[in-house]
């Protein structure tokens, strides 16, 4: 096992490439890999494939990024179950981007995306599923519909999905690569195992005897992972299980900068929000710093409530 | 039982759902009003229902509130049992699932959803009209699930005889064993709850059909909003108002934020 | 939720019925279900098909029963990747039986029966491995080799195992079938999940909020479990991680009892063993007591000792 | 480094196999001397290998000894990840495995590996002349692991052309490309060790070849013991008997109890 701490600036120039397909962790708002995709920005990126089951401010922020400065930023492609932000509302930047036909993109379900990762955390060329049976998202999609040579009913083929690189935000990590997930763990073991490359930002950064004195809480083990990162925060505005719960206005308050853009307003307010909080700011900590005190305790509380968790 | 007199189009939907779902079943609750009406189940007459959240959480007891997220940590606190997507989705394609619970924009007469995109399919899947969110996890209760309850706002253009895309399939074209030869499981679509009444699906044909009226609608006014012609169930009813209490509960206890139950402008 | 509490009698009359194909849990002599074995022995049973990936002495007892008394218990058919005792020796049963040609059976790998089960679990007719591409295996069992639709390369697809019943020995249950289990999960999850029916033994039998007090550490969730029974020892003399070590004399002891068999020798001393423990006692409490204080209190200690836990 | 003078045949396969191991690979270990060769290595030159054991436990630090089971909970105690079976062969069927480390009853000169039944096959499959425990995981070692080590007793009626059975498949019948043709990944048989040397498998004809001899044997001996051609390396040495303080290692630290490693008779 090799030390792979290293800088978030570093990580990402190290593994993030132009054309790349990226696997974003989490679950809609819920540990996304917000940290990264600040720095992905910052750094530029270009002709990228995103793929997620269901996710919120990653692909907003990642798009975002592509309406305000698409000279810095391009996304190619999107393979997806759902893009929103459940009670915030809806992914503006999708609407943006699909209705102008400014993206490929392919429709899957949640189960659909998930079991595509699975088959390729387990070194599979397809997964054999029920959900694209019947309905269009066969018809828009790769999903192969065959007789199971055992029932001869039919069932669903779909395609593994092996990210270039995956983009995973956890609670806990040793300097090698194992991590610790509470709460749900999406498909991030998944994605993790399937992508070529992985980078992991962790609220928590501890000894390797630590975090293994429960192995069974260890989702993503060491040889999935590539970079680790020590970033707190690192999911906020949205949620993280154990450290803060949403900052549903920081959500709001983005979407409201790219909602006149989908009625044909200008980039303006996008632009300025990029300007102020990523590409004026050197480091995700900066951004963070930008919020209140008494904010970020206060979301901090409420998710050691919902937890019922004393410190 | 005071009756209320200020409830909105969402609260009757909100009540309608909960009074649907039966005590101590497993329910795969999809996201927005489908987890309010769970919760006012739970709160009310199914202190046993199992709701499942498609992050992973089985059976969490929502002490908390309502979830924002069916990613939210309110659904993991004291739940029978936490994965992530794929142990949720494998233990509903195994069959464990008594309803799937799920919301929709366009609906057709066999129950089948639109959750993807409004415009001209396959033409224009590219760059649709309006780009709604996707599936999310709906087509896959739509598949797996022993029965679907469905919510749809009642309005004539999101209620047609063809969708613009088939995201959740429910009875398909209304054939005999239709979901089955297409490798599906389950019943399918076993209530529909709008704006404008409760529908089922008649056993024959498949086909939406009126069970209850709600206050204000009669079955010719829903007609008249439909874009296909609906069947009519012979003891139709109407659905009575949501009393104050169970408004009071929505208002102050289950959605005290508004976060799917949008408040009425003052 | 209901509550699943019975006693082991009665689940076993009310789940284990003739001809079915019965999925046994745990891994070689790890977390095996003895208890149940024990009852379904005093039980009787017939024309059985046992389902596992690698076991010891569970089926060590079904088939020695099948030896000592057959009139009384009769397996039909076995689907394994192993059948032995690792350090403590060869299945003398599993020779005995095969070598007269007295079952069926059908070679697996530990991946390909725990890939069978898993696939039972998720409710598919069938799972893609890579396993028995070439070889003997995929020439003596039910696998189909196909070419991927996407790749074009070959790919082998097994059957579903869906057990008419699973047997599962677990660190803790509660009344509604909620299971933790510590160490390898082994295959428990997914044979639970496969089956139509599941009894569950288990070391504690513990309220529902303390069960559920860190939700990731169930591994079986109730609508999984139709009995829950409380058996201390329940996998003796095998492990239980947290529990117990392996008592390796008393795993050799019964196996010197059917080696003679193996080469032509006579009944007599098997037919003695089961009648001291298991059909000369009522329960399985019975036959721990058997056991010296001294000898229970020393494997705890020695598993207490592995765990680096203190009581 | 005295040497020793009165190791075992199995002893001095324990310390071949040791040797062979590298520092910081990760290594898929099946039961028996597989665990006890790796846990020399562990202790002796490569204190940073990680041991993955098909019960589920990977990279455990094996602090409390050797297992007698690969499901032993001295595998789990400090393990960096532990789930069941499927999550143990999943990660090495995605390629994580930099080397299988197999046992066998048969092997034929591709290193192809029986470990089934000896007997009549396919004729006599359903009642075998002798019938071994079956794969347990080591055929999926062998065809999903980078590369695999094996350990065979060696006897001339179990060195053979034809196997009863393949269990686990090495370079198949030996032809180019043989493994990537019928599905497989990773390089195959690297080494096999034996009770009277070490071998490779030439890289054109995948032909099993003498590599070093053990002590007391010669080239010769142990062709006269294989019941096929042997290829014979350009350099063949002979591999150093184990040291006294291997072979205490072995006794008192590594298999005490002789739980795999027999104690030679007094």
């Amino acid at each position: 096992m090799k030390d792979k701490r290293m800088t978030l600036k570093e990580a990402v120039s190290r593994f993030v490439k132009p054309g790349d397909n990226v696997g974003i962790g989490g679950f809609v708002n819920i540990r996304q890999p917000i940290a990264i995709c600040h720095e992905m920005i910052r750094q530029g990126f270009k002709d990228l494939t995103l793929s997620f089951q269901s996710a919120g401010m990653a692909p907003e922020l990642l798009a975002g990024a592509m309406m305000a400065r698409p000279d810095h930023c391009s996304i190619k492609r999107i393979e997806l179950a759902y893009w929103g932000h459940e009670a915030f509302g809806l992914a503006q930047a999708w609407r943006y981007l699909a209705e102008r036909g400014m993206i490929e993109f392919e429709d899957w379900s949640n189960y659909n995306m998930s079991a595509r990762f699975k088959a390729g955390a387990m070194g599979l060329p397809f997964i054999p599923t029920r959900g694209p049976l019947a309905g269009d998202i066969k018809n828009t999609s790769r999903t192969k519909i065959v007789d199971c040579p055992f029932t001869n009913r039919p069932i669903a083929l779909l395609p593994a999905s092996n990210p270039n690189v995956a983009l995973i935000h956890v609670q806990a990590a040793d300097m090698y690569g194992n991590c610790i997930i509470r709460g749900t763990d999406a498909t991030c073991a998944e994605i993790s195992m399937a992508a070529a490359h992985t980078i992991v930002t962790c609220e928590q950064l501890v000894s390797h005897e630590l975090l293994v004195s429960n192995p069974k809480d260890i989702m993503i083990p060491f040889p999935a992972v590539d970079a680790v990162i020590h970033v707190p925060f690192g999911a906020y505005p949205g949620a993280c299980r154990r450290h803060y719960y949403f900052n549903g206005d920081a959500i709001r308050e983005y979407l409201g900068c790219i909602a006149p853009m989908v009625k044909g307003g200008s980039a303006d307010g996008l632009k300025a929000w990029f300007d102020e909080n990523i590409f004026g700011v050197e480091t995700f900590e900066d951004y963070i710093e930008k919020f209140s005190t008494k904010k970020l305790i206060a979301d901090q509380l409420a998710e050691a409530y919902h937890c019922e968790r004393l410190a | 039982m005071t009756v209320s007199t200020d409830y909105t189009a969402q609260e009757i939907i909100v009540v309608a759902g909960a009074k649907i779902l039966e005590d101590n079943k497993i329910v795969f609750v999809g996201t927005g009003l489908p987890m309010v009406a769970s919760l006012l189940a739970v709160l009310t007459h199914a202190p046993g229902l199992i709701p499942v959240f498609e992050a992973g959480a089985v059976g969490p007891p929502l002490k908390h509130g309502l979830p924002i997220s069916v990613g939210d940590s309110k659904t993991f606190t004291g739940a029978s049992y936490v994965k992530g997507l794929n142990g949720a989705f494998e233990l509903t394609q195994r069959g464990f699932a008594d309803f799937g619970f799920i919301g929709g924009a366009e609906v057709d007469m066999y129950g089948n959803l639109n959750s993807t995109m409004m415009g001209d399919f396959p033409a224009g899947y590219g760059k649709p009209k309006v780009r709604l969110p996707g599936s999310g996890g709906a087509s896959d209760m739509a598949a797996s699930c022993e029965r679907t309850i469905l919510i749809v706002p009642h309005d004539k253009k999101k209620f047609n005889q063809k969708l613009s895309y088939v995201t959740s399939p429910g009875h398909l074209d209304g054939s005999p064993g239709a979901r089955q030869k297409a490798g599906m499981q389950g019943k399918g679509p076993y209530r529909l709850i709008t704006t404008r009444g409760i529908f089922d699906f008649e056993e024959k044909s498949k086909r939406m059909r009126i069970l209850h009226t709600f206050p204000g609608e009669t079955v010719e006014s829903i007609q008249e909003n439909t874009g296909f012609e609906l069947l009519v169930a012979p003891d139709v009813t109407q659905f009575a108002a949501p009393t104050v209490e169970e408004v009071r509960l929505i208002r102050e206890v289950v959605d005290p934020n508004g976060a799917f139950v949008k408040r009425a402008a003052k």
